[in-house]
């Protein structure tokens, strides 16, 4: 038996009460009445608002509430709140990590800006023709992918 | 064997033999527990993950073909698994107080809560999808011509990918429910108390997290 | 600590002759034994894979086997070695044997799981003999989209569900080493008081549990994207490869941490042991492998600056990469200055140990040179970042292994080997090991690509290659002898005492060699501090002078 | 047997990058050095029960100064390292303002370049000494690597996505090229060697056409023209903005404002996905109108050849309805 369980183990029985899980419940469906209520008025909400910004605060609004709701499962329905330092720090440990792999937006946020630079827009003399050596061109359109009018 | 409903039949405080004492054995399942929801995380993580990168991307295309969802099933959908959580933790509630024949009860209307889940997934989204031709593979079919074809399946890629593994989730929680439900029916000596029902609880609570962000993601935001 | 036990009990190996008893053992010590058995079945397969593709090289020409068998040989190599050998080896055979009785537990936390990763593993190492045997796997280790996913034959399918299966086996380990660490410990055995070993271990479990999940996941989506043709990575559908190697690498680079932490594990309790002195620092070393751990996770896309992602991104990167240096600059003079005042004797373990710091040294070093951004451009791609991961990879991950294997086998099995060869052989490795591959440097500076079956284009390449060649026929040999020794020490070798060494720690000092079957008699109660060696007065005593008075 | 320790020094790059190399080879031997005496030494000093008694009292078993000097000190190495590294990546990741451009398409196992003026050829490249060169490269299939190891640059070829590398050639000869991404089962045979010029011979190998091909009259901005007349582009983008469509008229190199708020350059990558995948980004005060077209890697690249001819920008007309469009997505 090491320290930690006999520090913790008063805990380990804990029995959460019928009325706070309902109350938890009634949290959820709120929570979720509210999520649905504001994706079909957010569009006549935010009518002036610019389409990025517009984005932005739907998403702040969707992902807050499931935030919400998140800490209210594993906090009261899977008893973290009741549970040892180290149950906690394991609980957010998972969701915390993911976040580090937000890191990649590094790339996906900034590959743009290094594009064109070294351009000139002049025009460029061709002056000699292309060889015909054999080269297939292109990759082969996939066949599997039904697109109909592509072409005028 | 005889199956006697009303009262808990368990042995009291089985202790395996690698332990000390009860509340050890109890706090290290916790504990084990938990480091395997972090990795369970992590799995979804990558789908989530792949869903911002191409939204990211994407945007407008995503916003057209999130049309495709129905918000309406997908809140049912939601409804129903805030549900199942809810009776599993009133499950757990009454595992601790011995009570068997409301434990069995309230993990008996989990497990309905996720067959109806995934039926009404199959029923009104799988199904009609795939008879649209709305599935990625080679038997792709798409008509939209505001949106490429391509790009179609790399989200409905991305929605069987996320909504599938979680649905095989849904999948595997169903089994594990049936077989707990029996041991405990039969006073299985495996229960000895109701930590199998809080692990479970545990696994289960995640499966709904899961959704509680993925039925945002898919079928709300770009309203 | 405790004092000594009675020997004539049953130990773990006596309590059951059939193979059912092995196959369904739930003993974290037989478990061991399994994963020491199929480890290094796995590690040969390895091993024949690598001289095939050593002996190819040595003609610019290649003459022994087709473009399309020196793919699939090279591939086997890496796959097998890192998902079969070296994510396993120490974590699963020496972590499993030694950490319930290093912290004095009875067991793990949870012994069934435990034996199921063992099943796992074997799945998962079958599925990939058989993909290897029915076809062949061609599109290197990393697999990278769209390559694997859509182009490359074989069977890729097989191969990435053996990776995934194997993950599984990984992150049932990491998740009963954590729960084992956390709540198992015995009384007065605190977190400051826990071996380094401990320590790295719990490290490296984190490591399994935060990152494998994302590769197995990632390599599921390419089996779904070859099979059922979704696309995640397909560039025909919108898709970015480039997406795969951050989700790849966002596993891979910290694996590089699951494969050297435990390493680095065993080279504490190493050093310690036969420098008779508290390991230098032991709680910088301690908190260092937290640090790496976590630092590790955040470095991912230095394997990558060439690969069209933003450079941007490649400079952040490039900057954190060089933050990992801190703690793995302060491993490595810890372990140096261990000896200082200490008593050091040079047994064949303490050899290999000696080795390891060498060798990590160097593979610490020439990391410098990939993680600055600049440089990186040159070598990266090429036998430079070859010889670089093997000189981490082999000179650290297998040399500790190898150090690990001749400090804890009397311990293990009870038996003695013979010292005097293992001491030259291990010798022999070192050597063979840096003939094979400081050339491979220069030939990768000199910009031979990494996965080139000929180089007839650039013949002055091969006066390398021939060299590093005859280093690893050396390193081959010195490779099989042990197997030769240690199994003749199984059924001739003299029988151990408790703790040859004159160790200190649970494992040698309140348990008998080998162990039984719940290792102590009663719950160990630890009073004393970690490492207590006192060098002073072993030397006193060996050279026959009255103890030290104290005062 | 020759044993070369270096590549040659054939680039603008060279110089620097052998200096900052030979200085991390200086600092790794010094420092592995350093370890193998200080443990060498230790194990002679207090090797156990040999020579005399050594003074063991009184041990160290931490001392914070030497932790922190040592790996602080090694940091600071590790910075001064990756400031000189990330400037020199720097550099080599913006190509100059005049810089020679040349198309390269990478493809299961073959290079294929492709000269400003209309001179192709195959697993070779031909560059001129002195004049920055700079690479717009993308792949067909799998994802392959351009490099020169002589040049010391290297850069991935990918799929879907166009990738850049430039360097300025400083001593004629012949020198490698690899792929050095493994890209399956010849993968070590795709390559071949580039060849550095003297401006003159340069000037007088592209204008015959190259060595190896036989010149056929067409040139890459001449097929684009082609193209854009085949699929009648000109209906919707004409010369100057119009109700449908922008006109492309100067639109290379200049900033675009879209409709979701962000604006970008429209350069290479940006007329690949409009032609390919048009609705993701709509220029600001335009509905989305167009469809996506499948063009082949090469097609595409002779069509941005031709846009990049299209002269000076006409005045751009008055976006339409621009309120009318702005807070719709879809």
């Amino acid at each position: 038996m090491s320290e930690h369980a006999s520090h913790a183990h008063d805990h380990s029985h804990h029995i959460t009460p019928f009325f706070t899980l309902v109350k938890t419940l009634m949290l959820l469906a709120v929570l979720m009445v509210v999520t649905i209520a504001w994706a079909q008025i957010a569009p006549e909400a935010l009518k002036g608002v610019p389409p990025a910004m517009a984005s932005l605060i739907n998403n702040l609004i969707a992902m807050g509430i499931a935030f919400v709701k998140a800490v209210a499962v594993i906090m009261i329905f899977m008893g973290v709140k009741y549970q040892s330092h180290v149950v906690k720090t394991y609980a957010a440990l998972g969701f915390v990590w993911f976040l580090m792999m937000f890191i990649m937006f590094a790339d996906y946020g900034t590959r743009h800006w290094e594009s064109v630079r070294g351009w000139t827009p002049e025009t460029k003399q061709m002056a000699l023709p292309r060889a015909d050596e054999p080269f297939e061109p292109g990759m082969p359109p996939r066949k599997d992918i039904h697109i109909p009018d592509q072409h005028h | 064997m005889a199956i006697s409903l009303n009262k808990m039949n368990q042995p009291q405080d089985v202790v395996y033999e690698q332990f000390e004492d009860l509340a050890q054995q109890q706090e290290t399942y916790v504990i084990g527990m938990w480091a395997f929801l972090v990795t369970e995380v992590m799995f979804f993580g990558v789908m989530f993950m792949s869903y911002v990168v191409y939204r990211w991307k994407y945007q407008p295309y995503f916003y057209a073909l999130h049309q495709e969802l129905d918000w309406r099933i997908g809140g049912i959908n939601t409804f129903i698994l805030l549900l199942s959580s809810f009776s599993v933790a009133l499950a757990v509630h009454f595992h601790q107080k011995k009570k068997k024949m409301q434990t069995l009860a309230c993990l008996g209307f989990t497990n309905l809560c996720a067959l109806a889940f995934l039926v009404i997934k199959m029923l009104f989204e799988y199904i009609p999808k795939w008879n649209h031709g709305h599935y990625p593979g080679p038997g792709f079919t798409w008509d939209n011509p505001n949106i490429p074809g391509n790009i179609a399946q790399l989200w409905y890629s991305l929605y069987f990918g996320t909504t599938g593994l979680h649905g095989l989730h849904v999948l595997i929680g169903i089994i594990l429910f049936s077989v707990l439900m029996f041991m405990i029916a039969v006073d299985h000596p495996a229960i000895t108390d109701y930590l199998p029902t809080e692990m479970l609880g545990l696994y289960w609570h995640f499966v709904d997290i899961v959704w509680i962000f993925l039925y945002p993601l898919y079928y709300l935001m770009p309203k | 600590m405790t004092t000594q036990v009675a020997t004539e009990e049953k130990n773990y190996l006596q309590e059951g002759h059939t193979l059912a008893s092995w196959l369904l053992t739930k003993d974290h010590k037989r478990i061991a034994v399994l994963y020491l058995i199929s480890v290094s079945f796995f590690f040969l397969v390895g091993s024949i894979a690598a001289m095939m593709v050593r002996l190819e090289l040595t003609s610019p020409r290649g003459v022994l086997m087709s473009n399309e068998t020196y793919n699939k040989a090279f591939t086997a190599h890496g796959a097998v070695m890192i998902f079969f050998f070296l994510l396993v080896a120490i974590p699963a055979v020496f972590g499993n044997f030694l950490i319930p009785i290093m912290i004095g537990a009875r067991d793990l936390a949870f012994p069934r799981l435990n034996l199921l990763s063992w099943y796992f593993y074997m799945a998962g190492g079958t599925m990939f003999l058989i993909a290897m045997m029915s076809g062949g796997v061609d599109a290197g280790w990393t697999f990278y989209t769209p390559l694997s996913s859509i182009y490359s034959n074989g069977q890729i399918t097989l191969a990435l569900v053996a990776a995934f299966v194997s993950g599984f086996s990984s992150i049932f380990t990491g998740v009963n080493f954590i729960a084992t660490i956390h709540k198992m410990r015995a009384p007065g055995m605190t977190w400051w008081r826990l071996p380094l070993y401990v320590w790295s271990h719990y490290a490296a479990s984190l490591i399994i549990i935060l990152g494998t999940p994302v590769v197995a996941i990632t390599l599921l989506l390419v089996v779904f994207e070859r099979v059922a043709k979704i696309g995640i990575f397909s560039p025909e559908l919108g898709g970015d490869p480039v997406l795969f190697q951050h989700m790849f690498w966002f596993y891979s680079h910290p694996a590089v941490y699951i494969m050297v932490l435990p390493g680095m594990a065993v080279i504490s309790e190493v050093m310690a042991c036969f420098s008779r002195n508290k390991v230098f620092g032991y709680k910088f070393v301690a908190l260092s492998s937290l640090g790496i751990a976590a630092l590790g996770f955040i470095v991912w896309g230095h394997h990558m600056f060439v690969s069209s992602q933003s450079m941007y991104q490649g400079i952040v990167f490039s900057f954190t990469s060089f933050l990992v240096a801190v703690p793995s600059a302060i491993k490595v003079f810890n372990w140096s200055l261990t000896m200082y005042k200490g008593s050091v004797w040079l047994a064949s373990p303490m050899i290999y140990a000696l080795g390891f710091i060498g060798l990590f040294t160097v593979g610490g070093l020439t990391g410098l040179y990939l993680a600055s951004t600049g440089t990186d451009v040159h070598v990266t791609a090429t036998y430079f970042v070859v010889a670089h991961f093997h000189y981490v990879m082999v000179g650290g991950t297998l040399l500790a292994f190898l150090a690990a294997l001749h400090f804890w086998w009397p311990k293990m099995f009870g038996v003695l080997y013979p010292e005097a060869i293992a001491k030259w052989n291990a010798l022999l490795v070192f050597i063979g090991f840096n003939l094979t591959f400081l050339p491979q440097f220069v030939v990768g500076y000199l910009g031979m690509p990494r996965r080139y079956h000929y180089y007839y284009f650039a013949p002055e390449f091969q006066v390398y290659h021939v060299m590093s060649t005859l280093g690893a026929s050396a390193l081959a040999i010195s490779l099989i002898t042990p197997a030769f020794y240690l199994t003749y020490s199984l059924f001739k070798g003299p029988k151990a005492p408790p703790n040859p060494w004159a160790a200190k720690g649970l494992e040698w000092e309140a348990c008998a060699s080998p162990p039984i079957k719940h290792n102590f008699h009663g719950v160990p109660v630890v009073v004393g501090d970690v490492y207590d060696y006192d060098a002073e007065a072993e030397e006193r005593a060996l050279r026959g002078l009255p103890p030290k008075e104290t005062h | 047997m020759n044993f070369p320790f270096a590549p040659e020094q054939a680039s603008n790059f060279a110089v620097e990058y052998d200096t900052l190399f030979y200085i991390i080879t200086a600092f790794t031997v010094l420092t592995t050095l350093f370890v193998f005496l200080l443990c060498l030494g230790l194990i002679i000093k207090y090797k156990r029960g040999s020579g005399k008694p050594e003074d063991r009292s009184n041990p160290m078993h931490h001392n914070t100064i030497i932790e922190l000097s040592s790996s602080g000190g090694f940091l600071v190495i590790g910075l001064g390292i990756f400031f000189w590294g990330a400037k020199m990546y720097l550099e080599m990741r913006q190509p100059p303002e005049n810089a020679m451009e040349i198309n390269v398409i990478g493809k299961r196992w073959m290079w294929h370049a492709q000269h400003d003026n209309g001179v192709r050829e195959n697993n070779e490249l031909h560059v001129p000494v002195g004049t920055p060169v700079k690479l717009t490269m993308i792949s067909q299939d799998v994802i392959h690597s351009f490099y020169i190891p002589q040049f010391r640059v290297q850069y991935m070829v990918v799929p879907g996505r166009y990738t850049q590398m430039w360097f300025t050639p400083t001593k004629p000869g012949k020198y490698n090229l690899f792929c050095a991404m493994h890209c399956g089962t010849q993968h070590s045979e795709m390559g071949g060697y580039v060849y550095a010029l003297e401006p003159s011979e340069f000037a007088k190998w592209k204008e015959s056409g190259g060595d190896r091909f036989r010149p056929k009259p067409e040139m890459p901005a001449a097929a684009g023209k082609q193209l854009y007349e085949d699929f009648m582009c000109g209906s919707c983008h004409t010369e100057q903005d119009n109700k449908r469509a922008p006109s492309l008229y100067g639109l290379f190199g200049r900033q675009r404002q879209f409709t979701d708020g962000s604006s970008m350059v429209a350069d290479r990558d940006y007329i690949r996905q409009s032609l390919l995948a048009p609705e993701g980004k709509i220029t600001k005060g335009y509905e989305s109108m167009m469809q996506p077209y499948s063009f082949t890697e090469e097609q595409i690249l002779e069509l941005i050849e031709y846009i990049k001819t299209l002269g000076t920008p006409a005045a751009p007309a008055a976006p339409v309805t621009a309120a009318q469009n702005a807070g719709e997505q879809r």
